[in-house]
This record gives C-alpha cells, structure tokens and sequence, in this order.
C-alpha cells in the first residue's frame, strides 16, 4: 500500500501554547489510522491543519506524493478531504438536507434543487442507518447525537479519498456505533482513508488498523498496530504513566441514609412519561438507555429547566416549583449539562470565571469579588482534574474539548450540592482524566451527596452506580442495583421492541 | 441579541428554536400534505404578523372610513411602502447574513445627488434616462462594496463600518450637491418612473418585483442558502467550503443596489436629488425587519415578513394622518402599538407551533 | 456690494453708500459660527450664504463649526470659540433657550454674540439678534389665502408644517390660524414633514388622501415643498391653490411661470446669518449700521415675511436662494 | 454581529478573541507581575484606542496648539464627554449583557422634561433641588424598567422594545412639555450642577464617578460578572442558576438610570428640559461603545474602552471645530478616522498579544 498522505514536522503555535511541535503522521489508502492522545495533546489541531482550518507554522503535506498547500477549507475539500468536527460545526437554523450539503448545493444556474437535496440526503441518512431523521427540520432542533449523525452525512455527501472524523462516538450510543464501523468499513473498501479520533479504546481495536500516538503535540509512536499492541503499551504512550482503567470501589450506602431527592410520575408529553425513582444522600442513580430515550430531558426537568406537564420533584421531602431552575438551585441541585458548548459554556471568558459561576457567592463579601480566592479555588479543581494547560486564565475557547468537560464538571465540583445530576459527565475525556473524575464522584457520594449519573456507555453507568434505572422511549423498563445486572442485559432491555 | 436566548426555555422548556409546524412533519409525507405544511408555517410564522397589519386596517376603516378604504389610499400606502421597502429587503439579506448596514439612508442620498447632477442629467437628457438610473445603482454598488471589503477583509465591525460610510457618504453627497436640493429636468424619467401599469403605479411594481426577486434569492438559491449559512454560523460556513468573506461582501453589495434602486424611485417620487434624502431610512429599514421576525444575530431572516413589516408602518403613519392626530401622540401610540403587534405576533405564532 | 443673489435683502437695497464705507477693510475680525445639522435645504443655504458673506471680507476670519441638532455639542462648539478667543460668534441655536446660558458666557467672556433665527430668553446672552417673522409669516400667508378665498365660507384649508417640536413651526401656525380665523376660516388639516423634500412628499401624499377636497394649502417649506409639488402632480389633482414659505428660487421661478399650483410664496430669508456676519464684523470694529441716524447696532433686526406674487416676483427673484 | 465569526478565522486560523497576554500567567506568580501583566492587557486591549486618541490630540496640538493644548479645551472636550459619556457607561452594562437600547436619547429627553415641569421646579424651589435630580433619576430608572419587563418577561426583541421606548417616551415628553423648551429658573440647580470643585467641573465628577463606579461594578462585583455570563451565553448562565430574567430587567434600569444622570448635567448644561434633548445619543452611545472594544453580541464590554471612545468622539469633534474644516468635508474626514482607528486598534492588538 502507498502513503495516500503524509505530514512531517507539523508545527502550530496558538499565542503562548505550542500545540503542535512536530508531528508525524502517514495515511495509507484504504485504512482506518486512529488517532490516539490525552486532551489537549493536539489531536484535533492536527485535524484542523490538514483541513486547511489552521494554517501550519511549519512542516510538510503530501497528498499522493505530492507536496500540498491546503491554505483553505476550500482548497482541503477540493482534494478529497473530508472532516467531522469534533465541535459540531453545523448551521442550526438550516434543515438537515440543506446542512449536508452546505457549500455543494445540487443546483442549476444557482437555484438549489430542492428536491434533488432531499433525495439524496435521504439516501446518505439511509445508509447510515437513520432514515428516521427529517430531512426538511431545523438541525438545531435535532438532539446531538442526530446532530453527529447530519455531521457524518454531510462527510459522506462529498466524494471524499480521506475522512477525518474527530471523537464522532463521543454522543453515540453503542448500537450507534456499530452503525458508524459498519459505514467506516464500507468506506475502507472502496479505498478511502479514515482517520479516527477516540477516547474509547476499545473501538480502536475493532476498527483501527494502526494506530498514531500524539503527547503534548509530539508524535510519540507512528504505525502501530491496532489490534496488537496492549492496551498499557497505549495508556502509557499517551500519559507516561500506567493507569489501572477500572472503577473506583464502591461506598456501601446505608440504608438508613436519608432520601434526597424523590422523583415521582414525572410527565412531559412527547418525551417521557411517569418517571418516578428516589436517591439516597451517598448514592449514586444511573440513568441508562439509548440515545433519545429521554435521559437528558429527565435530568432537566428534575432541574426545573424544563417544565414538567404532571409529576413533583422532592428534594429532602420539599416540593420543588415546576419549571423554574432558581428554586432547583436554592434547594441544591446541580446540573452539568450536556451540551457543553450551548448549555455550559462561557467560551470568551477565563477559565476560572467558568468554573465559579454558579458559587459566585461564596467569593464575593458585599457583592465584591475576590479574584484571588476565585483562582486559587479554580486552580485547585484544575489540577486535580488535570487540567491541560493547567492555568485558569485562558478564555474557555481556547482549550480543547475534553479539557472543556473538564471546566464544566469543575464548576459542579465546586458547589455543595446536595443533588448533582450529571450528563455525560466524560464525554470527550481521556482515559487518565476518566478515573480521576470517577473517583470525584465517588468521594462526593461519600460525602453524602445524592447523584444522578447519564451515560451512554454502558460499562460506565454499570460500573459507577449503585442503582440503575433503564429508560426506553421515555419510560422506565427496569429499576434495580447495578451489580444485579450486566451490559448484555442492558442493552437487551433498551433495544427491546425497537424497530432495528 | 440576548432576547433569543432568554425567549424561550423558561417557561416552556424549549431550547429548539424553530419548532415550526413543520417539525411534525414526516419523511413521507405527501405532496399535498407538504405544501399544507408549507402554507401552515409560512403563515403561522407571520400570522401574528398579518393579523396586526389587518385590526390596522380595521381601525382605518372605522376611523376614516370612507377614506382608508379606496383605492386610491392603498395606492398611497404602497406608493408611501415602496422606496423604504426596497431598502428593507436589501438589509434583510444583511441582516440575514449575520451584520448590519447604518449607511442605507446615506448611501440612498448619495445615489441620488450623483444622479442628478447636472453633468448626468445633461447626459440623460441626450441619451437615456437609464444612465440616471445606472448611475445611481453604480453608486449604491460600489457603497455597499466599500462596506463589504472594510467588513469582511478589513475586519471591521459591521456596526461601525457602516457607520462610517453613514458619515462619509453623507458628507460627499452634500460636497457633490453643494447642499442644493437638485430637481431633475429629465422628463422622460420622471414620466416613466412617476406613471402607472394596468393602473398599478411604476413605484409599486418596482417594489414587487424587488421583493419577489429577494424571496427567490434567498429562498431558492445557493446564494440564499449560504447566506442563512454564513448568518448562522460562519466558522461552520467556512469549514464547509464556502467563502465566507467573498459572501459577505456581496451581501453589502445587493444592499448598496438596493439603495440605489430606492434614489431612483425616491428621485421620481420628489423629482429631486438631495443630500437630505433616506434620513433615518437605518433605523426604519432595521426596524420593519426585525419586526417581521428577522433575526438580528443573523441565520433566520424572512422577505414576506419584511414586507409585512415596511407595510405596518406605512398603514400606521397613513391611518395616523387620515385621524389627524397629533404628532406627539402618534409618537407615544406608535411605541404601544409596536409593543402590541410583537406581544401578538409571539402568542400566535407560539399557539400555532403548538397546535 | 456686489452679488445680489446671496446677500442682501429688500429692505436695506438702498444702503449701499453707507455699506461701501463699511466695507472698506479695517481691524480684523475673527467671527465663530455655529447653526444646527443642514438635514434641510434652508439650513444648508443659510450657512452657504453665511460663508459667502464672510468670504467677502478680506479681514473677516470665519470659523464654521460642524451643524448639529444636540445641544450639548452646540455648546461645546460656543465654548471652543470662546477658548479661541474669537470676536465675535454668529449663532443659531438649535434651541434658543439651551444655548443661553453659554452665549451668556461668551458675552462675559468679552465675546460679541448675534442671535439668528431662534431667540435666546436673556437679553443679555446676545448684543444683536437677527429674526425672520415666522408669526408674521403665518399672519400673511392666512391673509393671502383669506383675500383668494374671499366669500368662500366653508372653505377646505390644508397646512404642512415643518418640524413641529420647533417653536418657529409652532409660531408660523399660530399666526396662520389667526390670520384664518379674521376671516372665518380654520385650518381642516394639518401634517408636519421634516423640511426635507422627502419628507414633504410623504406628508403631502398622506394628506392630499384625508382631504379628498382643499381649496388651499401652506405649506411652510419651500425645499420641503419641492416634495409637496411632486405629490400633487402625481395625485392628479388641480382643485386648489398652494402657498409656499420661505421663498426659495424655485418657487419664485414657478410662480412667475404663472402655469403651478403654487400661487405665492410668504419669505423667510435665508440670509440671517449672513447678516449676523455683517453685524457681527460692525460691532467689533466698532461702525454704525449704514443709514441710520443713530451711531449703535441696534439690538433687534427682525426681517419682514412678504409675500411674493406673480405680480411682485421679479423683485424678490434675485435675492431667491437656491435650494 | 457576524464580524466576530469572520473577524478571525479566515486568514489567521484563530478563533479564540480574548488572547491577552494574561493568558500565561499562572495561579503562583507574584504580585508584582501580576500587577505588570493587568496593565499590559489593559494597555493591550486599547492600546490602539489609546494611540488613536493620541496621534488626534498630536494632530490637534499641531494644528491648534495655542489653543488645544490649554486647560480650558481640555476642560471643553470633557464636559461634552461627560454627558454621552455617562449615557455610554450605562449602554455599555445593555451591551455586555447581549441587549441594546434604542431610547437613550428619548428617556434624557422625558426625564429632562419632567423634572423640569412647572411643579417639580416649585417643589424644588420650595423645598430642595435634589427633588428635580430624584425626579429625572425615577423616570429614566422606570423607563429602564419598563423597557427592561417588556424585553424579559414580554420577550420582545431589544432593538424593538427600545425602538417602542424611543417613540413613545420622545412623544410623552413632547405632550408633557408641549413641545416648549422649559426653562430652569432654581438658581440652587444649576449653580451647584454648573460650578465647579478643585477646578473641575462638577459635570466632569460626575462622569468620572459614574465611570469609575461603572468599572467596578462590571470587573469586580457579581453583578458585573453575571452581567457577561449573561451576555456570553443566557442559556448557560440560567442553567448554572443566574436568575437571567431579573438581571436583564436590572441591567437596562441602570441604562435608564443613566439616562437619567445624564438628563441632569443636560439640564445644568443648558438650564433647559426639552423634548428635543439627546436626539440620536443612541447611535452615539453605541458608537463609542462599539468602538471601545465591547461586543455588539454581548459578553464582552469594558468601561474603559467606552471612555477611550467618547473621548475620541468628543476630541473629533473639537479638533474640527478648531480646525474650521469645510462642514460637509468633516463627515467625510470623521467617517475615514472611525475607519482608520479602528484598523490601527486591531493591528496593535494583535501584535500585543502575539508578541
Ligand atoms: N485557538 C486556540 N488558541 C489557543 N490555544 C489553542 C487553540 N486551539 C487549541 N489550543 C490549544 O492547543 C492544544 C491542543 O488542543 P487540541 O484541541 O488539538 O487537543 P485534542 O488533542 O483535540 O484534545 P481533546 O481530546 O480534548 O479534544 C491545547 O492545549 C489547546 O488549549
Ligand atoms: N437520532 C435521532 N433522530 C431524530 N430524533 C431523535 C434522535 N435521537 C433522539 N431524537 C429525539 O430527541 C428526543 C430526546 O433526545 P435526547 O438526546 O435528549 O435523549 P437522551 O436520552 O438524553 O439522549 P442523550 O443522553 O444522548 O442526550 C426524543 O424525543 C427523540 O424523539
Ligand atoms: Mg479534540
Ligand atoms: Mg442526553
């Protein structure tokens, strides 16, 4: 096999970061070359510059053999590239069909084929398994794993020789994911090339075929094979330590503990129905199920960010007010949210004014602030969740996404809450910032906090949580401690009766 | 603008912007079923909309009767519509795009003394009257071409960069002028400009066909599609190929032919150019768009809801008139019944989305 | 003195041999000047003339200030001048009774101040103040109407004023309604427009819809009126007469074409400033105002508000500004 | 606002905008270079603002030194700052907060007018002038506060709501007065508003407190820090529990609150209410804010740049007058200086923060 693409010494510097310092990587054609690095280690930078998004300060492309200047998204597309964004880069107000083919419109003399669109994004979404998803609706209104799915469509609507797609499993769940290997492999046959980013190396061995190693925006290891090589020979490349990549143990929760938050026949027409469970002060619920069960709308409306049409949140036995965060809020409740970006983010600002937002309070005397304390409580979170760069003055925007997550939970970290609800707490994390988060959330529950976890690895709210509640298409099928369940039956429960 | 943010999710919970009745909608519905669907939500979307522009209507008769309601008075209106229009639909597109343009009104003054001055004129009156008209589409163009480049490669906020050309276009029209209003001498012109076709003045089909034009772009065209694009989410814009600056300054540019479109028909309408032309055309233009639900953060922007919009407050001002009311409070009725026309625009369209 | 065209008004034409010795070169005088934003054809004509006049004058230095409609400008331009230590300053406020206080100082500072157009309420915040009529100018427009109406007694009067929150729109109306109100008439309908041509058409076009029968309108503007003459003809309509007010060139060249709508025209001259620099620059060189007996500027020149005719208009024509 | 989304990716790649220099330091640094590195950024961020206000006072020297350069031209540009300025302050906390306000100008209007009424003028002759000051602070806070529930809780769009305000308060105010200028005739207000302390006028205190206090509140409190999470992203500003509803209706009472201040020094500045005062101190406001760095889409604002832009404005203004340019040649000049500043702006700021 020839190298379809090579890139040496590739180097990009961000005002005071060096997020790229000579990295090496090859592409053969016809091969899935995953990606592999902690948060931050440049991942996605490297991505960028090879789609002409980031312009490399110095280092070299062949495509075929032959040095290229990809100075431009436009130029990169025209030689067959082709790109996932691991930050969704969608147009929320346009429809589905019109995002996929954003930019390549099938038109005549400039008037968009309409119909012509529709077809064939009809087609593509077909093919990746999701012919449920409207063609003609705003994407915006789409959840995100829907949105990951426009994403993908929209790499496949160009005749691409190279797809690159960054951390596209992230929001999927796993029968998602064996969808997306399924188009992966079709791909490869055909002999295009696919670049895979993931922080779940367990889809590296089913997909991968070698493997590239990055660390602090350094090439570490190049070419290695997929399948072989042992998973510590990996964790210890990417970090420079081993990591035993298993659970914390889990805190016995008393029976006697208090009940802190009841949940009881909580109704939202359209989205779930009758949803009742309760936590205790130490405990940890999970919420498991597939992508569009209903877990995230769930969570909010426990926060009062959503309204519940019928049903009553307690928290220690005090009705909440329906629909209204602040009451949520004062009763101490916590929600990370989601969606980091839309719902969690302040990009322009500091770190560290993101991750005291909600607890402004506790830093401020007479409604003036102290910075200092500010920093240092941030930088505190920051160095145990491993920030990467670990100081608190960058704005938001400028870290990568996981270190994001990471500000995101910090700020959650930071507050006492007496309930947290978690969603998708580490979605985009890498492994060695993953168990230090499970141990967080540990200890919090040892110090009596009640939890409730969403997630959509399977593995993860099976290993986390005490008790599990499995949500299919807004209803909750099954109800009771984690260790008397395993995966299969899991998935079992949320795939049952579902069309696929 | 915050508004957006904060609109919705409150007290309804929802996050989803454009839960239209088109979301129900299935991949396989019929064709009839779609245009239905099409109908219900282009006037769901603006039903709040019509529905103020119509209780006007309603007033003006009870009001003035005998007056409002003839033919001649909604001649009147549109006539009164027209050149403000033009401009609108040409800001829609910018606003749409994601900026701004505050030289409109200048930029209109501008076209119009530069196509009436003397030596123009005196051109016109020996060739055509369509180099009048050439000349000032030519000035509106290259208007909104400086904007566009000062906006899209010079960096410049939209905000302040229109501005400027506010300013500086302002000032030019009154060195070219002299501060002399310039009255045009070339009949033929005012003629073809100030007639009529099957009964509908020349002012008012212009205005029509600029709308329809602007619907057409922006609904059914790549153009159109990019734009909504490049408004929306320009990083996602770029990173899918398209040029977003070269877009941009072209959105500049259909707004500065627009205002030259709108010096022609308001040189035929006064049978002058001046300097003093399009005063606080920026605020009235932004205006009648944002009221007919464009958004002002861009990626969401509606022609027919422009129209809408420029034609409220043309039928306002005109039943304000025929009532003979006092400027003053016109002034004071004219805010409450802006506050009035949103409050219900958002009830019903909100009801409709629902339903 | 020589261009008629720009400067001089009817009721001084014959003093010119005192004017000469006036003029002749003497002490030189630095003169500020300041007036509100020329958003309209008389505004930008009066600072024209103002400029015109002082060009004329080899030892007159004018110093023009940028027109503005914001107070707090206007009197930080007054203060700038008075920082310069100008002679003299020639303004017209956008608001008399703001700019008091400031004109005030500047005649403390030692500072001849000429009042144009819109007064000052302290007598001591200006040594001259030049005036139009704009009650008289109301009073003769209504009179004119009256004697070409005469009998008609339930005639249809149309008015459009100009910017109404001024109060020289608020006088011109008051004295219109009296001058009607002598002869039985009342004011039917009344729109404002904004003195701008555009403006006028649109406030033209509205009204000319409520009133579908007038037998007369005053419109108060002659640049705005151009707008005003451009809605009539478009609606077609021939039923009534117009008068005109400040009395620009234009109209006075329809008006002798004798085949307009436009009947008369009542001016308002748009050479106040000019005048203002005239006295301005006698003051501090300390003349007499040519053919008066007594040797001080006096303190008050109120212009008179005519009004013009086919049959008079050959002798106002050239004293017409271009608008 | 687009610029922001196309401002930087295209050529440069970069996307995030707040790359001060701050951005190294870390948690442990001394005092003393944290203290270095807060002035570099401050310096940084506008330091073209501050050159371009510079090279227009060389320019002013040069050109009227005699008389620029004097204490009491000094004075003449700061007290004409002072009264947009302080409406700019309060634009400013609209702004960082994703809002805008269209009826600055129409609330300095109605608030000037009311507390110069025949009875307010009684009353405060009676008893104490501070009654016409509580007046013109009560209607500008509740004009804000209006604005600020019809935006909130009757989610208007900003620019609509406000353009509503600017109507209706500009007519109130006109009825109230109707249309007279209303003379101030207590002697105790404007000598204690007209005077000055330790050689500075009173007017220009004011300003500098307002600023100053300004400052604070936005960069030290946990108003002003919710003020930009607000502005930044409401949806994430609600969900970590800011009551964004109250906060928005907060921010444009301190709008009109402003407006209300500002009314004040207009009315001892001119010993007059009117309706006719602050026309268009809406575009000026936003104008200098925009040109002092804050973000027309909200989340990012600094008093201090909006200072530097008033400043700039005013210094403009008095350099011209100075300077006895053609009038219509000074539109034209002012509208090429916006321009070039703020290209100078964005070129020093990046090489700040690159170095
Ligand atoms: N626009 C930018 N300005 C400044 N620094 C940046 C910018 N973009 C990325 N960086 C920095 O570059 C480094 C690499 O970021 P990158 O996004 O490539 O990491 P990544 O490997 O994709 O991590 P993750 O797994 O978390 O997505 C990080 O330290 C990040 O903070
Ligand atoms: N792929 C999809 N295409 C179209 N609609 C979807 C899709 N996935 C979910 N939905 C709709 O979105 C709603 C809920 O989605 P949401 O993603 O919030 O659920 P979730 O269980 O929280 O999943 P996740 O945890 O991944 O966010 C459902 O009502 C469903 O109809
Ligand atoms: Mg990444
Ligand atoms: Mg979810």
């Amino acid at each position: 096999m020839t190298d379809l693409l090579t890139m040496t010494g590739i180097v990009k510097e961000f005002p005071g970061v060096r997020a790229l310092d000579g990295v090496d990587l090859d592409v053969r054609a016809g091969e899935v070359h995953c990606l592999l690095g902690q948060n931050g280690a440049g991942k996605s930078t490297l991505i960028r510059v090879l789609t002409g998004a980031h312009q490399p300060d110095a280092g070299t492309i062949h495509l075929n053999g032959e040095p290229v200047q990809l100075n431009s998204p436009t130029a990169a597309i025209q030689r067959g590239i082709a790109a996932i964004y691991q930050e969704l880069d969608l147009v929320p107000d346009l429809t589905v069909a019109e995002n996929i083919f954003l930019g390549h419109e099938p038109a005549r003399f400039g008037f968009s084929r309409t119909h012509e669109a529709t077809a064939r994004a009809r087609e593509i979404l077909q093919g990746l398994g999701h012919a449920e998803i409207p063609t003609h609706r705003a994407v915006g209104s789409l959840p995100a794993a829907g949105q990951q799915v426009v994403s993908m469509a929209r790499a496949l609507s160009r005749d691409a020789r190279l797809i690159v797609m960054d951390e596209p499993s992230a929001v999927l769940d796993p029968e998602e994911v064996s969808n997306l290997f399924r188009v992966i492999r079709g791909l490869t046959e055909r002999g295009v090339a696919v670049v895979y980013i993931s922080h779940r190396l367990e889809e590296i061995r089913q997909i991968g075929n070698r493997v590239t190693v990055l660390k602090d925006g350094a090439t570490v290891a190049t070419g290695l094979d997929a399948r072989e090589t042992p998973t510590k020979e990996l964790i210890r490349l990417m970090t420079g330590r081993s990591i035993e990549y298993v659970f914390p143990p889990r805190n016995e929760v008393a029976s006697t503990a208090p009940v802190v938050l009841e949940v009881d026949e909580l109704t939202r027409p359209g989205e779930f129905a009758g949803i009742g469970f309760t936590v205790r002060a130490g405990e940890i619920l999970g919420l498991a199920g597939l992508v569009g069960s209903g877990r995230s709308e769930v969570l909010e409306t426990v926060y009062g960010a959503r309204r519940a049409a019928s049903g009553s949140v307690r928290v220690d036995g005090v009705a909440l007010r329906p629909g209204r965060v602040q009451a949520a809020v004062k009763a101490g409740v916590g929600l990370a949210p989601e969606e980091r970006k839309s719902q969690a983010l302040l990009l322009d600002q500091a770190v560290y004014k993101n991750i005291t937002v909600s607890t402004l309070q506790r830093f401020a005397s007479g409604g003036f602030l102290n910075n200092r304390a500010e920093r240092e409580a941030a930088a505190g979170l920051a160095k145990s969740l491993d920030l990467r760069p670990p100081g608190v003055d960058h704005p938001v925007r400028n870290l990568s996404g996981g270190n994001q997550q990471k500000v995101v939970l910090a700020r959650w970290l930071l507050r006492d809450c007496r309930v947290l609800l978690l969603d998708e707490p580490t979605r985009g994390v890498d492994v060695g910032a993953r168990s230090e988060i499970y141990a967080l959330i540990r200890t919090l529950a040892a110090n009596g906090v009640a939890i409730v976890l969403v997630s959509s690895e399977v593995e993860e709210v099976l290993g986390l949580s005490d008790r599990v509640v499995v949500l299919r298409e807004g209803r909750a099928v099954h109800t009771g401690p984690a260790q008397a369940i395993d995966e299969h039956q899991v998935l079992d429960l949320v795939m049952e009766g579902s069309a696929v | 603008m915050m508004s957006e943010d904060i609109t919705t999710p409150d007290t309804t919970g929802e996050t989803g912007p454009d839960t239209t009745a088109s979301s129900q909608a299935t991949v396989t519905q019929p064709a009839a079923q779609r245009s239905a669907n099409l109908l219900r939500s282009g006037v769901g979307r603006n039903l709040g909309l019509v529905v103020a522009l119509v209780v006007l209507c309603i007033v003006g008769v009870i009001t003035a009767g005998d007056t409002f309601a003839t033919g001649a008075n909604v001649l009147t209106i549109l006539r009164l519509a027209a050149v403000i229009g033009v401009v609108s639909v040409g800001m829609t597109f910018v606003i749409t795009g994601g900026g701004i343009d505050l030289s409109v009104g200048a930029m209109v003054a501008l076209a119009s003394v530069w196509a009436t001055t003397l030596a123009t004129q005196q051109l016109a009156a020996d060739y055509h009257w369509i180099l009048m008209v050439s000349t000032a589409l030519a000035v509106g163009a290259a208007c909104g071409l400086v904007n566009g480049l000062l906006i899209a490669y010079g960096k410049i906020v939209p905000f302040i960069a229109t501005l400027a050309m506010l300013a500086a276009a302002r000032g030019l029209a009154e060195i070219i002028s002299d501060r002399k209003t310039q009255i045009i001498t070339v009949n033929s012109f005012v003629d073809f400009f100030g007639g009529s076709l099957i009964g509908v003045p020349v002012l008012v089909w212009i205005f029509l066909l600029v709308a329809a034009a602007g619907w057409v772009v922006l609904n059914r065209t790549t153009f159109g599609r990019r734009t909504f694009a490049v408004g929306g989410n320009a990083e996602a814009a770029r990173l899918a190929g398209i040029k977003v600056q070269r877009h941009t300054v072209a959105l500049y540019v259909v707004a500065g032919l627009c205002c030259g479109i709108a010096a022609v028909m308001l040189m035929a309408r006064t049978t002058t150019g001046s300097s003093t032309h399009g005063q606080l055309y920026e605020l009235d233009a932004i205006a009648a768009v944002v009221i007919g639900g464009t958004l002002l953060s861009g990626g969401r922007g509606t022609i027919v809801g422009t129209v809408i919009g420029v034609l409220i407050f043309t039928t306002l001002n005109n039943v304000f008139t025929l009532n003979n009311l006092s400027i003053s409070a016109q002034s004071v009725a004219k805010g409450a019944i802006i506050v009035v026309a949103v409050l219900l625009q958002q009830r019903l369209a909100a009801r409709t989305t629902s339903s | 003195s020589n261009t008629p065209k720009t400067e001089d008004n009817a009721d001084k034409a014959p003093a010119n041999q005192a004017a000469v010795k006036n003029d002749e070169p003497g002490k030189k005088v630095k003169i500020g000047f300041s007036a509100p934003a020329a958003d309209h054809g008389w505004m930008g004509a009066i600072t024209k003339a103002t400029q015109a006049e002082a060009k004329k004058y080899s030892d007159v230095e004018l110093i023009v200030a940028e027109g503005t409609n914001d107070v707090n400008l206007q009197i930080s331009q007054v203060e700038t001048f008075i920082n310069q230590k100008v002679d003299a300053i020639v303004l017209l406020p956008f608001d008399g009774a703001a700019l008091t206080p400031v004109a005030t100082k500047a005649m403390e500072a030692g500072i001849t101040v000429i009042n144009v157009d819109r007064e000052f309420d302290s007598p001591f915040a200006a040594r001259t103040t030049v005036l139009g009529d704009n009650h008289g100018m109301g009073v003769s427009a209504g009179t004119y109407i009256c004697d070409q109406l005469k009998g008609k007694k339930d005639a249809v009067v149309a008015e459009i004023a100009g910017i109404d929150s001024l109060p020289l729109t608020q006088d011109r109306s008051r004295g219109f309604k009296e001058a009607l109100a002598d002869c039985g008439l009342k004011v039917s309908n009344r729109v404002a427009a904004e003195f701008t041509v555009e403006s006028g058409e649109k406030a033209a076009a509205n009204l000319l819809q409520a009133a579908p029968k007038i037998d007369a309108i005053w419109n108060h503007d002659d640049d705005q009126g151009v707008g005003v003459m451009a809605a009539i003809k478009n609606s077609g309509r021939k039923e009534f007469f117009v008068v005109g007010g400040a009395g620009s060139a234009n109209v006075m060249r329809d008006i002798k074409s004798g085949n307009s709508l436009l009947k008369a025209t009542v001016i308002y001259p748009s050479t106040q400033g000019a005048d203002g620099i005239r006295l301005a620059r006698l003051l501090v060189q300390k003349k007499a105002l040519g053919d008066l007996v007594e040797v001080e500027v006096p303190r008050t020149v109120q212009l008179y508000a005519p009004v013009v005719t086919k049959e008079n208009v050959d002798q106002y024509l050239p004293t017409a500004f271009e608008s």
